[in-house]
């Protein structure tokens, strides 16, 4: 379709740097980045378990004794610090991204990324309580 | 004798070696100076044999990019001063590019990719006939001015992973451009381009590292770019999904 | 419109569940993975739970909680794969059907179970 | 030494080479045309422009008053067939490159915005807020992607052009990657190689503007027209030559000496107003703006810092909100380069080298004398600009000259004959020489110090004021540089890439054009636009109403000639500034 650059009439001898297997470790940056990813697997361990614990539920008190005691034993718990952390480390890096994704204007004006991210936050804050309230209402 | 820094230049001479050194240079730490002019000191002042691409000496070329002490930068625009004159600069070529010379890197391999996103307006009269603009607002400029400011300095390709990885990979700026012209009133080739975006080397092998943004110098926000394009290209599928008959 | 690949709504699939993760897993998980066995909150009696999880609003909301994510995850391990664990191009295809692969499997048992639980 | 062929070739990846290569593709899609650039074509100096572009599209404006501010401007040494010509052009070519997709500022009813521009008196300068030649360019380049009858030929570097029986064959390029030396033949040429600023020590211009087409056409034997004419803009940034754009005064910017004093009010350019004034004060044309400088110095009313006297560019009232908006690079090549912020402080500014009226002599078409060779964009010298460029008027002259040397040259195509053999013993002959200056080990002198005499050579004797006795020292200075750039030495024994070869081949283009300078000047014993004699300060209509052209005789030395300038409607009169 388009018009091409000549290539070069004789083979350069081009220098091509290996990339080494740890290349994440090479800028800070890399390597929030792949802890932003891996989160994703605390993310899905926790929809497959809150699956087992609508289980649990279906299958009766004692069913759902045994759940919650496996979640309070100290691999439970374990678990559940690093998910938690995990599932905090994808919300905060969560909200600037989808900001990117978002076009919105008053006026002539477009509003500020940071705007939206912090609507995120109030968001997540009040959706948060809601869930608790319900929750704990019984 | 006036104060002095060190800049360690990585020299490749495909003639004679195999893979690139480092070589150091002593040159005087002057406030006014930015990277650049301490490396044209070296090529005239002490070795004519040094290698590297410049033109403009503003930020406006994009020639000069290079990574200094493993960031990518635009050597024009930073200062001497922003560096410790006790520590060396350590001077590469952008990294995850082929190295032609010393600080040159090849970077054909970003022009057809150019190419390939067709930079240009696609509408079926933009030859003019008449002595009449398109109009466009200034709100409608604004939708893709910040895309439009790309110098192709080729500092976020060397700032994005998935590059290194996967060279074949569309990358920052190639996708702002396209995106640049989807986002302007005037054209009407959104389709056309998706066809070549629509693959993994295209617009979804970027998994948002970001750095993109973060190393641009001219503030044009590829990350933001290719988001929104994607995000784009998921409405439109969804929207032909629920509505086929509602899709023009 | 020309034919376009499947990815775009993968990635939408992957940004629900990225979003609804974000609002929603953190809370879910300090209350009952936390709050409640460590009994820093009393946990709501079984009754309560029951209740809820049988109310067709919930089911509704747990069929989501439980697709998106999984999606979201499925896509996030599938780069993972080509990218941190550099796995060869000719992979790549068997990496993305073994991941939304499973995601639907999970899919399929979530609906399954929330439609049958009573 | 391999052996390429195209229908029509185009030296010069910038605005005006661009814009000739679409021109050529679209009238003949049919023909090879090819692009060679010794930078990769958005590289292009034209990518620095920034204030605008100048065509008549408001209402308020017409044809007639571009015309006649460029005939004034130019003080009257344009063939003013060529200004009637360009003026007519303008709109259309402008609408077309918007149509094209450059992001040009708009007015809230979506039309495109105008600002006022040195020595206009209307306001008709279209402008992408201050990175106009960034969007122009890069709209050229990405639009120029589309036409696959376009090859580019990216970072060859010509280095001769071969002319067999009066007529353009083609070039000898070196492709700098490899270092390999090949021909390109071609039925027509056109060179579009942008101007020689880094003849100056203190300059605008990129490292790549050295005149390199100019040099090539004048070796082939094509004149060099209007050489002296050299234009001073009066704001670039003390210590690298940087500019600020005349768009900061088109703004309402100020310029004021070290009492704080619009010190233009002096010299006959009118009373300061505090709105700006078409014509007027800091809207006045760029010589005089820049000779006013001196004078002023002279009077001991300048600052003084490390890099010599500067007055200072106060655009604090603009306020920070249209500076954000109309000249947001402004602000940021202070930020950068001048560590200060326009928005809160005054900007230091001198006069510095920027443009060259002259350039390779053509016709209105783009045409040389050479038959096959056109030239276009700042290489040439249609005879638009005469003895003065208004500011964004080149922007524009790139795209209408650009796109009539494209067509003129496409048409020409047809009939050309094939190359004769002659052609082929010259690109082996230009081969050899480049081989041996590559081999070249018994060098003595470095390239860096060579080129810094010259540029402060041709600071001291050709600057803003020359006279005769500066013209010629200035020349004999140079005669002996270019017998020192005879033994140049070369560190760099690769074949890759080097620069430091392309860079001599720079230089040695570089001391023929200074010479060229030197001597058109020498001999033009008036006073008139850029071109300001010490002693002879009349501008004399009877003797020197008239282009000059510069030959190359077979000894290699200069041979002024001269030609009469067109005027079609507006004979010479005086230039009046600041009151109409
Ligand atoms: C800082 C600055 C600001 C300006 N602002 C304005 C403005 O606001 N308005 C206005 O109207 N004008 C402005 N000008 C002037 C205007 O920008 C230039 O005159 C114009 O851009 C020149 O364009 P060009 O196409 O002739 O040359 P260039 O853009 O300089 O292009 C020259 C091309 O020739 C190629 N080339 C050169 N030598 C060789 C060789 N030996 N072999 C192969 N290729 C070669 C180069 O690679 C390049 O592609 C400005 C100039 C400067 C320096
Ligand atoms: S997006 Fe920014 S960093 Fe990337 S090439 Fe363009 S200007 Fe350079
Ligand atoms: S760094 Fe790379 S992965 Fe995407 S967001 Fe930027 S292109
Ligand atoms: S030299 Fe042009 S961008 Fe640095």
């Amino acid at each position: 379709m388009s018009n091409p650059s000549l290539a070069p009439t004789r083979e350069l001898k081009l220098y091509r740097r290996p990339i080494s297997f740890w290349w994440w470790l090479d800028r800070p940056a890399y390597f929030k980045f792949v802890v932003r990813e891996l989160t994703c697997l605390f993310v899905g361990a926790f929809a497959i378990l809150t699956l087992l614990q609508v289980r649990a539920v279906g299958e009766g008190p004692e069913a759902y004794a045994a759940f919650a005691a496996m979640l309070a034993s100290p691999a439970g718990i374990g678990f559940s610090v690093l998910a938690f952390l995990a599932a905090v480390y994808h919300t905060v890096t969560w909200f600037p991204a989808v900001q990117t994704t978002i076009v919105l204007r008053v006026g002539e004006q477009r509003v500020p990324g940071s705007v939206i991210t912090g609507a995120h936050m109030a968001g997540w804050l009040v959706v948060s309580v809601v869930v608790a309230y319900i929750v704990l209402r019984g | 004798m006036a104060e002095t820094i060190r800049l360690e230049v990585s020299r490749y001479r495909p003639e004679v070696e195999s893979e690139p050194t480092l070589q150091s240079y002593e040159v005087p730490y002057n406030k006014d100076w930015v990277i650049l002019d301490a490396l044209n000191y070296v090529k005239n002042q002490i070795d004519g044999s040094v290698t590297f691409r410049w033109s403009c000496r503003m930020g406006v070329c994009g020639s000069c990019g290079m990574m200094a002490n493993g960031e990518p930068k635009l050597t024009c625009a930073v200062p001497l001063t922003d560096y410790d004159p006790t520590q060396p600069i350590r001077i590469e070529p952008l990294q995850f590019f082929p190295v032609v010379r010393d600080l040159v890197i090849d970077m054909s391999s970003f022009l057809e990719k150019l190419s390939n996103v067709k930079p240009w307006i696609i509408r079926d009269d933009v030859e003019a006939t008449e002595a009449v603009e398109f109009r466009q607002t200034p709100v409608e400029l604004d939708a893709y001015k910040q895309f439009s400011m790309c110098i192709n300095c080729m500092i976020c390709y060397s700032a994005c992973p998935v590059i290194g990885l996967e060279p074949e990979f569309t990358g920052p700026a190639a996708i702002a451009l396209a995106q640049r012209y989807n986002l302007d009133s005037r054209d009407k080739g959104k389709e056309e381009r998706m066809d070549a975006l629509d693959a993994h080397e295209g617009l979804w092998g970027c998994t948002f590292v970001g750095e993109c943004t973060k190393v641009c110098p001219k503030n044009v926000d590829p990350a933001g770019a290719i988001q929104l394009y994607k995000m784009g290209s998921a409405t439109d599928y969804l929207k032909s999904m629920l509505l086929p008959w509602g899709t023009k | 419109m020309a034919k376009r690949s499947l990815t775009p709504f993968l990635w939408f699939l992957f940004g629900g569940g990225g979003m609804v993760s974000a609002m929603l897993f953190p809370v879910h998980i300090l209350l009952f993975g936390l709050a409640f066995p460590l009994g820093m909150l009393e946990a709501p009696g079984y009754e309560w739970l029951h209740a809820l999880v049988v109310h067709p609003i919930t089911r509704l909301y747990l069929f989501v909680f439980i697709l998106l994510p999984l999606f979201h995850a499925a896509h996030r391990i599938r780069y993972t794969a080509y990218d941190l664990f550099r796995v060869q191009p000719s992979l790549h295809q068997p990496i993305a059907v073994v991941c939304y692969g499973a995601a639907l499997a999970g899919t399929l048992a979530a609906g399954y179970t929330l439609l049958t639980i009573s | 030494m391999a052996s390429y062929s195209c229908d029509l070739l185009i030296v010069g990846g910038g605005g005006a080479g661009l814009r000739a290569s679409i021109a050529a593709a679209e009238a003949r899609p049919d023909l090879d045309v090819a692009v060679v650039s010794k930078v990769y074509p958005m590289r292009s100096h034209t990518v620095a422009a920034e204030g605008g572009a100048a065509a008549v599209i408001k209402s308020t404006d017409s044809l007639e008053a571009h015309a006649y501010d460029t005939v004034s401007g130019a003080d009257w040494l344009c063939d003013q067939d060529v200004v009637e010509a360009f003026v007519d052009e303008a709109p259309r070519e402008m609408v077309q490159l918007e149509h094209w997709g450059c992001p040009w500022s708009r007015e809230p009813d979506g039309t495109v915005a105008v600002r006022p521009f040195g020595g206009m008196k209307v306001s008709r300068t279209w402008f992408a807020a201050d990175k106009t030649g960034f969007h122009m360019l890069h709209s050229l380049f990405q639009t120029s992607l589309k036409y696959k009858s376009v090859k580019r030929y990216d970072e060859w570097f010509v280095s001769r052009l071969l002319v067999d029986d009066g007529r353009c064959a083609g070039v000898v390029a070196v492709e700098i990657a490899t270092g390999e030396v090949h021909s390109i033949l071609a039925k027509a040429v056109i060179l579009c190689t942008g101007g020689c600023g880094k003849i100056f020590p203190f300059t605008t211009n990129a490292n790549i503007k050295n005149g390199d087409g100019m040099a090539l056409a004048y070796r082939a034997g094509a004149p060099l027209k209007d050489m002296e004419f050299v234009q001073y803009h009066p704001t670039g940034l003390p210590a690298t030559g940087i500019l600020i754009t005349e768009a900061t005064r088109a703004e309402g910017g100020w310029l004021v000496n070290k009492d704080g004093y619009r010190y233009l009010q002096d010299y006959a350019l009118g009373t300061p107003e505090p709105k700006p004034v078409h014509r007027t004060m800091e809207l006045g044309p760029r010589d005089r703006l820049s000779q006013a400088f001196i004078k002023e110095q002279e009077r001991g009313r300048t600052l003084e810092g490390p890099y010599g006297h500067y007055v200072n560019l106060d655009i604090r009232h603009i306020g920070e909100t249209v500076i954000d908006k109309k000249l947001p690079f402004v602000r940021e090549l202070c930020l950068k380069y001048a560590n200060l912020d326009p928005v809160h402080e005054v900007i230091p500014v001198r006069p510095v080298v920027h443009y060259i009226m002259g350039g390779v002599h053509t016709d209105i078409h783009g045409a040389t004398p050479i038959a096959g060779l056109y030239a276009a964009g700042e290489a040439a010298c249609v005879s638009l600009n005469g003895a003065n460029r208004l500011g964004s008027n080149s922007l524009t002259e790139c795209l209408v000259f650009g796109a009539r040397a494209g067509r003129a040259a496409a048409e020409y195509v047809d009939g050309a004959p094939a190359p004769g053999a002659a052609v082929e013993a010259q690109a082996s002959d230009e081969e050899r020489r480049l081989r041996s200056l590559m081999d070249k080990t018994d060098g003595t002198e470095r390239i860096a110090d060579l080129r810094s005499e010259m540029q402060s050579t041709m600071e001291e004797s050709a600057g803003i004021y020359r006279s005769g006795d500066s013209l010629a020292a200035g020349a004999e200075t140079l005669g002996r540089l270019r017998q020192h750039a005879r033994h140049l030495k070369l560190e760099d024994r690769s074949r890759t890439f080097n620069t430091e070869f392309i860079s001599a081949l720079e230089l040695d283009y570089m001391l023929e054009l200074a010479e060229i300078i030197l001597r058109s000047g020498e001999q033009r014993t008036e006073s008139r636009g850029a071109h300001q004699r010490t002693d002879f300060p009349a501008r004399d209509d009877d003797n020197f109403l008239a282009h000059s052209l510069a030959y190359r005789n077979d000894d290699g030395s200069v041979r002024i000639e001269y030609s009469p300038v067109t005027i079609t409607k507006w004979p010479p009169g005086a230039r009046v500034y600041g009151k109409q």
